[in-house]
């Protein structure tokens, strides 16, 4: 076995978005550097959701890859038609939630880190108002949205949380926007789920304080980027990557977090006083060894009704497909 | 001294000529720029213009030609005709989007019934939507006076933001979880539009577009409302004087690229994308501008044009995948192309002359 | 429950990337020439702007350099349509299309770096924002009231007329492209210093469009212009400002909203110009059309 | 009177792509001298006066100013030299005032309020009242003239060029034009005249230099001949006479009552109430001053802008509500005045300028479907019948001359064979072969049995066309008048109270 293992990746942005196709490239790189001579990788970056996602990743199969990543949701169904057409070629679908013998599906437990975020946030408010930066209402967002905020009234009852849709992933003068909106209604810790650093920019000129999102965001150190929630998909791509080549790759969900190493706290830096630090760092290490779980009763639903009973947890069934906000928060999710 | 002097015929030979003296000199250019980026100029212009005909993968990558080049060409069909008459349509990309929604809507709204009917009206609708978002900046420059360009143009964001709304909202797939997009109607038979020769990539947008060719070439050069819109172009007061009302010209322009920019959208969203979501449009309304003016506006021109620009589309991909040249490479090579055809198309009206010793 | 005022300095710097690149435009339209491309020339002045920002730390050398390869490539426009005699809507769309990918391609070593730090000018506000808001003035002088301005004036409004008396309709036209591109290249490098703090590819995301608009309902006015981009930036803040307020707002359809009332307000110009006589015709006569002389 | 040379042109040539429009071309200004510039269209006058203000170089040749070698590079360079000119087109400024629009004029101008009160100072001391702040647009164009006759003043220059600057004025308008010339003239000013209306030049001109091809064929003092006589040396040649025979009236074809449109542009007039009538075989002329409500009328009778129902009855069928295309089926054409975009598409061939109006006369488009063939060989029929000298039917309208260009708009309606044909000056710029073949032919379809209506701002022709004459003043239309009991004087008093007369008597 001379000829290296092809890995052949696309992407919905540009590597350089600083933010969600960034990470994904930097697991591609982690693959290069693990493996050496034994791989060989490729992407096409800038993917449209669609027709053109189809071709490119057929492009990527006729090529010779052996295995292929396919990092955004909407990568979804072409991801399943071109796997029909190349049974040989093995696919990783990013986010989604359709299988087949020859693709596996892989995610993220973010809302684990945002209940690190939301408790640094609660005690690191002293107007009591943290923003949220919302981009799309999907599950996963909204799943971020109540983890930070029922973290954050854990440690600060009077806490109050606003949100901000940008309706953009990506849209960095809209993203600084939102948060210039935030911070004139009185918020001084802001929370993201936009890709690009406006809003830290932000944070930064008005004294707020924020959180680097999908990277490390290390440039905003060590004030206003307090800490931050990282992607890092190296973890899982090397063992993928590991099992094609000795033979043991087959077809599965994985949703792992901080304990699979996929979710990242990034350093706490010496902004936030040290028994925060620590506050946050224990909750991290209890989510790590699955003695807690963020979403766990008692806990209702924004309308009042119980959602989950003390000691309840809430199941990944539930949590994917989370289209609701918990008691206490005031924003609406929009229909 | 060169200087020059107006042809009293736009020269016929040169109007040939220019597109490929453009394509000539784009590869030029490119293959310069290239080099300046460290890359092989020779591999690099091979695999975009090249690979995608006759490389290694080609049988995969010719069909796909139509596929990219269809809608396109069908959008581009419609744009020339109200670029010749003067009126400047820059939302096609807005007029897809929706065209693409109501016509998926018809689709979700029979859901799951099966039925001949289903697709004609979807086709239907699709021409519908994208004719009534055309209407729209139409009938504000009729009444007010409004310019087309911006307006059509701003509907294209209230457009996108549709197509976010309805894939979030209204059209979420009841079955996706929660998730954002419609139903994949590749997936529901009655509504889909597959290929219809397997392994040509030709679905029924790649007939339309050929269909858009024809029917405008024979407007153009046969009947009467072509010639209409040609002299409102060049002298809006003679086409007055010669019976043309501009409010019904600008209503029939703007109706008619919507409507062919709604097909578009609706051939696309049961076809190769399958669904609605969020990002629907992905500029082929846009991109489409820079096929009808490389293909100056003729019909003939535009299926070249297009062919052309789904060429470098797929060629950059190529060039990605194997050479990893970054996306905006195509996006400069494009710019390129339109550059160096609208520099060279000075000689078809032009002649460049010695000046006249004393 | 809002206050207006701080509803205002936040318009302020949204605002600003708009109001440059619609400034600019405005001088280049009031010549006679209609330039598509400025989005292109912002994306470019983001990018050349925040490169000599990083490259020596000082933000306002950023500013100049920014203005300097927006009026670069607006060069590319300017041949093509004063010497080749292009069409000026397809340069224009070129302009864009090469702009974005020019930027998109020499940008890739600078992603994820950050702006240099840039003190605040006076009441803690931005000096290029100050700069933009006293550009208004400027240009209204300009055009009102200097012998240069009236020239300018004179060739956008009759290019045959112009040229017969003598003036240089060419190099006004150029002068005048490059003028938009400079101060659209500004604008750009506001973005990208000032706003977001860094380089991303594609962050002009249609401003250079929507500063095309604003030139249109401005009437040609420099008044105008400073009007439209507060309106459109009002609007755009505003209704973030609903949202974080926790106002029950229909966002998908307050996204919409800057671009609806930029229509809106299209057509209440456009109508008060088509039906009202004493209003007139307040497009330069001769813009969008090429010049060519016989000599 | 003649002094010293102020200009002199020797040997002066200039060659065009197939044309040599100057050829070898000698003459002089005197001071103080009103000095005509005659030629058939296309004899080079223009191009003579543009290489004097700095617009076009010549080949060969040297010009002299005042003894002083002239070779401006641009007009500015002409104007500080000392030389002025007023355009008949395309030299205003629309959207700017009159004082932006004569400052542009200038090297130099002052301040605005001052430049405002010299503005006001020398058009009352010439008789030529403005109002500086107005705007351009709002002017009616012998207003307009005097914008451009002052901004040429204000530089007090030695030589004042002026082509073809009557053709849209009044007569009283342009007595007051030579009257103001003539004071300059006494100042000693010298002025270089360009014009195809041979009695104005004969009553108002010093000297005249003829030119044919690009050459200088006579030089004479134009009070001594007939017009006749000038036309002769311009063509080279006899002039053909118009003949006015055969023609009998019929019986009633148009009826239009009670007609009221708003203005075309903002330029323009509204109609008011406007009605006449024309008989089959008459000629009905219709005169007065541009901008008089002539665009409106024409627009109403093509079709272009509809009319209330019954306000036009053509033939006994109510037209307001037709296109042009269907009234033009019907049998009720138009020929508007704007040749070139308006008449005719520029950049269209002639083939393709035939179809924007035989298309439902001539069958050449059947249901939608053009015939391309039957245009061509209808478009060579209306070349061969009215002698339009093209390379071919392909050659774009905009390549042709004036004069050229005009035999073939009016040829493509008259050889459509209309039951009534209006035109709007149909001579406008042309010279005099070619105005009198047009004429003839509108003469001939007359005889035919048709009824013609002429729009025109030219008295002259009125005369020698129209049986009956009316005025058309501020979109109000006078009573019909015999043509044969008129004379000029009381043309002019019909034409009266043309706007801006009343203040502009010295
Ligand atoms: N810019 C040009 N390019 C080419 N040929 C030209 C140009 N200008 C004038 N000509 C040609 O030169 C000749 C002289 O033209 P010129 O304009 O001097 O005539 P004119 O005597 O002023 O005619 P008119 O009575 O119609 O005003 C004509 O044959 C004309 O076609
Ligand atoms: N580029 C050209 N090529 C060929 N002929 C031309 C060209 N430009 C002008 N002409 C011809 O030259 C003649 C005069 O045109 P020009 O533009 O000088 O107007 P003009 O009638 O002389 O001006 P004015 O209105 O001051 O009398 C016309 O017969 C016109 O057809
Ligand atoms: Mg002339
Ligand atoms: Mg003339």
């Amino acid at each position: 076995q001379d000829e290296p293992l092809k890995v052949g990746f696309i992407y919905v942005g540009p590597v350089g978005d600083g933010g969600w196709t960034y990470q994904h490239d930097l697991g591609r790189q982690a693959i290069e550097e693990e493996f050496g001579d034994k791989v060989e990788t490729t992407f096409i970056e800038s993917v449209p959701e669609g027709a053109d996602a189809e071709r490119a990743l057929s492009q990527l199969a006729l090529a010779g890859n052996e295995l292929i990543f396919a990092t955004s949701f909407g990568f979804m169904d072409p991801v399943i038609n071109v796997a029909a057409k190349f049974p040989d070629v093995k696919f990783e679908h990013a986010t989604g939630y359709k299988r087949a013998e020859n693709v596996a599906t892989y995610d993220a437990r973010f809302y684990e880190g945002r209940a690190v975020m939301g408790t640094i946030a609660g005690r690191m408010t002293e107007s009591n108002k943290i923003g949220y930066i919302g981009s799309f209402p999907i599950p996963e967002v909204i799943q971020g949205i109540n983890s930070s905020y029922i973290h954050a009234r854990k440690v600060n009852p009077d806490v109050e949380m606003k949100v901000v849709w940008a309706y953009s992933w990506f849209d960095p003068a809209k993203e600084a926007d939102a948060a210039s909106a935030l911070i004139s209604e009185g918020v001084d810790v802001i929370l993201q789920h936009t890709d690009s650093t406006a809003p830290l920019a932000k944070a930064q000129e008005a004294g707020a304080i924020g959180f680097g999102q999908a990277s490390d965001m290390s440039n905003f150190k060590p004030s206003p980027r307090v800490s931050s929630i990282i992607d890092n998909w190296a973890p899982y791509y090397i063992e993928r990557v590991g099992q094609v080549l000795d033979g043991t790759w087959e077809s599965k969900a994985t949703w792992a977090g901080i304990a699979g190493g996929e979710v990242e706290i990034g350093e706490i830096t010496e902004a936030v006083p040290a028994e925060v630090k620590e506050e946050a760092l224990a909750l991290k290490d209890k989510i790590a060894s699955g003695e807690y779980h963020p979403f766990t009763g008692p806990l209702n639903k924004q309308d009042g009704s119980e959602w989950l009973a003390e000691g309840q947890v809430a199941t990944d069934e539930e949590l994917s497909g989370m289209n609701f906000f918990v008691e206490g928060i005031t924003a609406k999710i929009p229909e | 001294m060169m200087r020059l002097v107006p042809r009293d015929e736009i020269s016929a030979g040169w109007q040939i000529a220019t597109p490929l003296l453009a394509v000539l000199a784009t590869m030029i250019a490119g293959g310069i720029l290239f080099t300046v980026m460290g890359y092989d100029p020779v591999a690099a212009i091979r695999t975009i213009f090249w690979d995608p005909l006759f490389g290694s993968a080609a049988s995969y990558s010719r069909p796909q030609l139509l596929v990219k080049a269809a809608p396109l060409i069908l959008i581009a069909s419609g744009l020339a005709m109200g670029f010749r008459a003067g009126i400047w349509n820059i939302g096609a990309e807005g007029q897809y989007i929706i065209g693409g929604i109501t016509g998926a809507a018809v689709a979700l709204v029979a859901y799951p019934a099966e039925g001949m009917w289903i697709f004609p009206a979807m086709v239907l609708a699709g021409a519908l939507g994208g004719w009534a978002w055309g209407m729209v900046p139409a009938m504000l420059r009729n009444w007010f006076g409004a310019s087309e360009i911006l307006v059509s143009l701003m509907l294209v964001y209230v457009a996108q933001k549709v197509a976010a709304w309805m894939a979030f909202g209204p059209m979420k797939n009841p079955e996706g979880f929660g998730f954002p997009g419609s139903r994949n109607l590749q997936q529901y038979p009655a509504a889909s539009n597959p290929e219809l020769i397997a392994g040509t990539g030709a679905h029924w947008g790649v007939v339309a577009a050929a269909a858009a060719v024809l029917v405008t070439w024979f407007l153009i050069s046969r009947h009467i409302r072509g010639f209409h819109i040609r002299a409102a172009g060049l002298a809006p007061r003679a086409a007055r004087f010669a019976g043309v009302r501009p409010e019904t010209l600008v209503a029939f322009c703007l109706g008619l690229s919507g409507a062919c920019a709604g097909m578009a959208g609706l051939f696309e969203v049961s076809g190769p994308a399958g669904q609605i979501t969020d990002s629907f449009g992905s500029g082929y309304g846009f991109t489409a501008i820079i096929v009808a003016f490389l293909g100056r506006l003729h019909p003939v021109g535009i299926l070249l044009a297009g062919l052309l620009l789904a060429l470098t589309y797929i060629g950059g991909e190529l060039a990605q995948l194997t050479l990893q040249l970054p996306a905006a490479t195509v996006q400069v090579f494009q710019g390129m192309l339109l550059f160096f055809l609208l520099g060279f198309d000075l000689l078809t009206r032009f002649r460049l002359q010695r000046g006249i010793a004393a | 429950m809002i206050d207006p005022l701080s509803i205002f300095l936040l318009l302020l710097s949204a605002s600003t990337p708009i109001l440059f690149a619609a400034l600019g435009e405005l001088i280049t339209e009031r010549a006679g020439v209609l330039n598509l491309g400025v989005e292109g020339m912002m994306i470019v002045g983001a990018l050349a702007g925040f490169a000599a920002a990083h490259a020596t730390g000082n933000p306002f050398i950023g500013f100049a350099v920014a203005a300097l390869a927006g009026a670069a490539v607006s060069m590319s426009f300017a041949m093509l349509t004063q010497f080749l005699l292009a069409n000026q809507v397809a340069s224009g769309l070129a302009l864009t299309l090469f702009g974005l990918g020019l930027a998109a391609l020499f940008g890739k070593p600078l992603e994820g770096i950050k702006a240099p730090a840039m003190s605040p000018g006076p009441l803690n506000i931005n000096w290029i924002v100050w700069l933009g808001v006293a550009m208004v003035p400027v240009i209204w002088w300009f055009l009102n009231r200097s012998r240069a301005g009236l020239i300018l004036r004179g060739v956008g409004e009759n290019h045959d007329a112009a040229y017969a008396l003598g003036y240089p309709v060419r190099l006004v036209r150029i002068t005048a492209i490059g003028f938009g591109g400079a101060m659209a290249g500004v604008g750009g490098a506001f973005l990208s210093i000032a706003i977001v703090l860094q380089w991303t590819e594609g962050m002009t995301a249609g401003a250079g469009w929507i500063a095309l608009a604003i030139v249109v309902f401005s009437n040609w006015t420099a008044f105008g212009v400073l009007a439209g981009a507060w309106l459109f930036g009002g609007v755009t803040v505003l209704q973030l400002r609903l949202q974080a307020a926790g106002v029950s707002v229909p966002v998908q359809f307050l996204s919409m909203a800057p671009y609806l009332a930029t229509i809106l307000v299209l057509v209440l110009i456009s109508a008060k110009q088509k039906y009202s006589r004493r209003a007139g015709r307040a497009a330069p006569g001769s813009l969008g059309k090429n010049f060519h002389a016989l000599r | 009177m003649t002094e010293a040379a102020v200009f002199r042109a020797e040997g002066i040539g200039k060659s065009y792509p197939g044309v040599r429009a100057n050829d070898d071309l000698s003459f002089a200004v005197a001071r103080g001298e009103i000095h005509a510039l005659l030629g058939e269209n296309g004899a080079g006058k223009s191009t003579l006066v543009k290489m004097i203000y700095g617009l076009v170089r010549p080949d060969d040749g040297q010009m002299f100013l005042n003894d002083r070698p002239h070779a401006p590079t641009d007009p500015r360079a002409a104007r500080n030299a000392g030389v002025a000119m007023v355009f008949q087109h395309f030299s205003l400024f629309d959207a700017l005032s009159v004082a932006e629009n004569i400052a542009l004029g200038m090297e130099n101008p002052p301040p605005r309020r001052e430049l405002k009160a010299r503005i006001t100072r020398v058009s009352q001391e010439y008789g030529l009242p403005l109002d500086p702040s107005r705007r351009v647009t709002t002017l009616s164009a012998g207003e307009r003239q005097r914008v451009e006759i002052i901004r040429c003043l204000l530089q007090d220059p030695h030589l004042l060029i002026m082509d073809e600057p009557t053709s849209v004025l009044t007569p009283q308008e342009a007595e007051l034009l030579f009257s103001t010339l003539r004071k300059l003239a006494d100042k000693g000013t010298s002025i270089l005249y360009i014009s195809h209306k041979l009695e104005e030049i004969r009553s108002h001109c010093d000297r005249a230099t003829i030119l044919r091809n690009g050459k200088v064929v006579a030089s004479c003092d134009p009070r001594t001949h007939s017009a006749r006589e000038l036309a002769a040396m311009m063509v080279g040649g006899e002039m053909r006479l118009i003949d006015r025979s055969g023609r009998q009236v019929g019986k009633e074809l148009l009826q239009v009552s009670g007609l009221s449109l708003p203005a075309v542009s903002a330029e323009g007039t509204s109609l008011k109430n406007v009605s006449l009538s024309l008989k089959a075989g008459e000629i009905l002329g219709i005169g007065g001053v541009a901008g008089n409500g002539q665009e409106e009328l024409l627009a109403a009778l093509s079709g272009e802008h509809p009319s209330a129902p019954g306000a036009i009855i053509f033939e006994g069928r109510s037209m307001g509500a037709l296109g042009p295309q269907q009234r033009r089926a019907a049998g009720l054409l138009a020929a508007p005045e704007d040749r070139l975009g308006h008449a005719a598409v520029p950049d269209f061939s002639l083939t393709e300028n035939i179809l924007l109006t035989a298309g439902p006369r001539k069958g050449l488009v059947r249901r939608g479907l053009i015939d391309h063939a039957a245009a061509r060989v209808f478009t060579e029929t209306v070349i061969r019948a009215f002698d339009v000298r093209t390379p071919g039917t392909d050659t774009a309208a905009r390549a042709l001359s004036g004069g050229n260009l005009q035999k073939f708009v009016i040829g493509r309606e008259v050889m459509q064979a209309p039951r009534v044909l209006v035109v709007n000056q149909p001579t406008w710029g042309v010279d005099a072969g070619a105005a009198t073949a047009v004429r003839q032919s509108l003469l001939d379809l007359a005889r035919d049995g048709a009824g013609v209506i002429v729009i025109s701002q030219d008295l002259d022709e009125l005369m020698e066309l129209s049986d009956r004459f009316c005025a058309l003043n501020e979109g109000r239309l006078s009573e019909p008048r015999m043509t044969a009991s008129l004379s000029l004087d009381e043309i002019g008093l019909m034409l009266g109270g043309a706007h801006g007369m009343e203040d502009a008597q010295i």
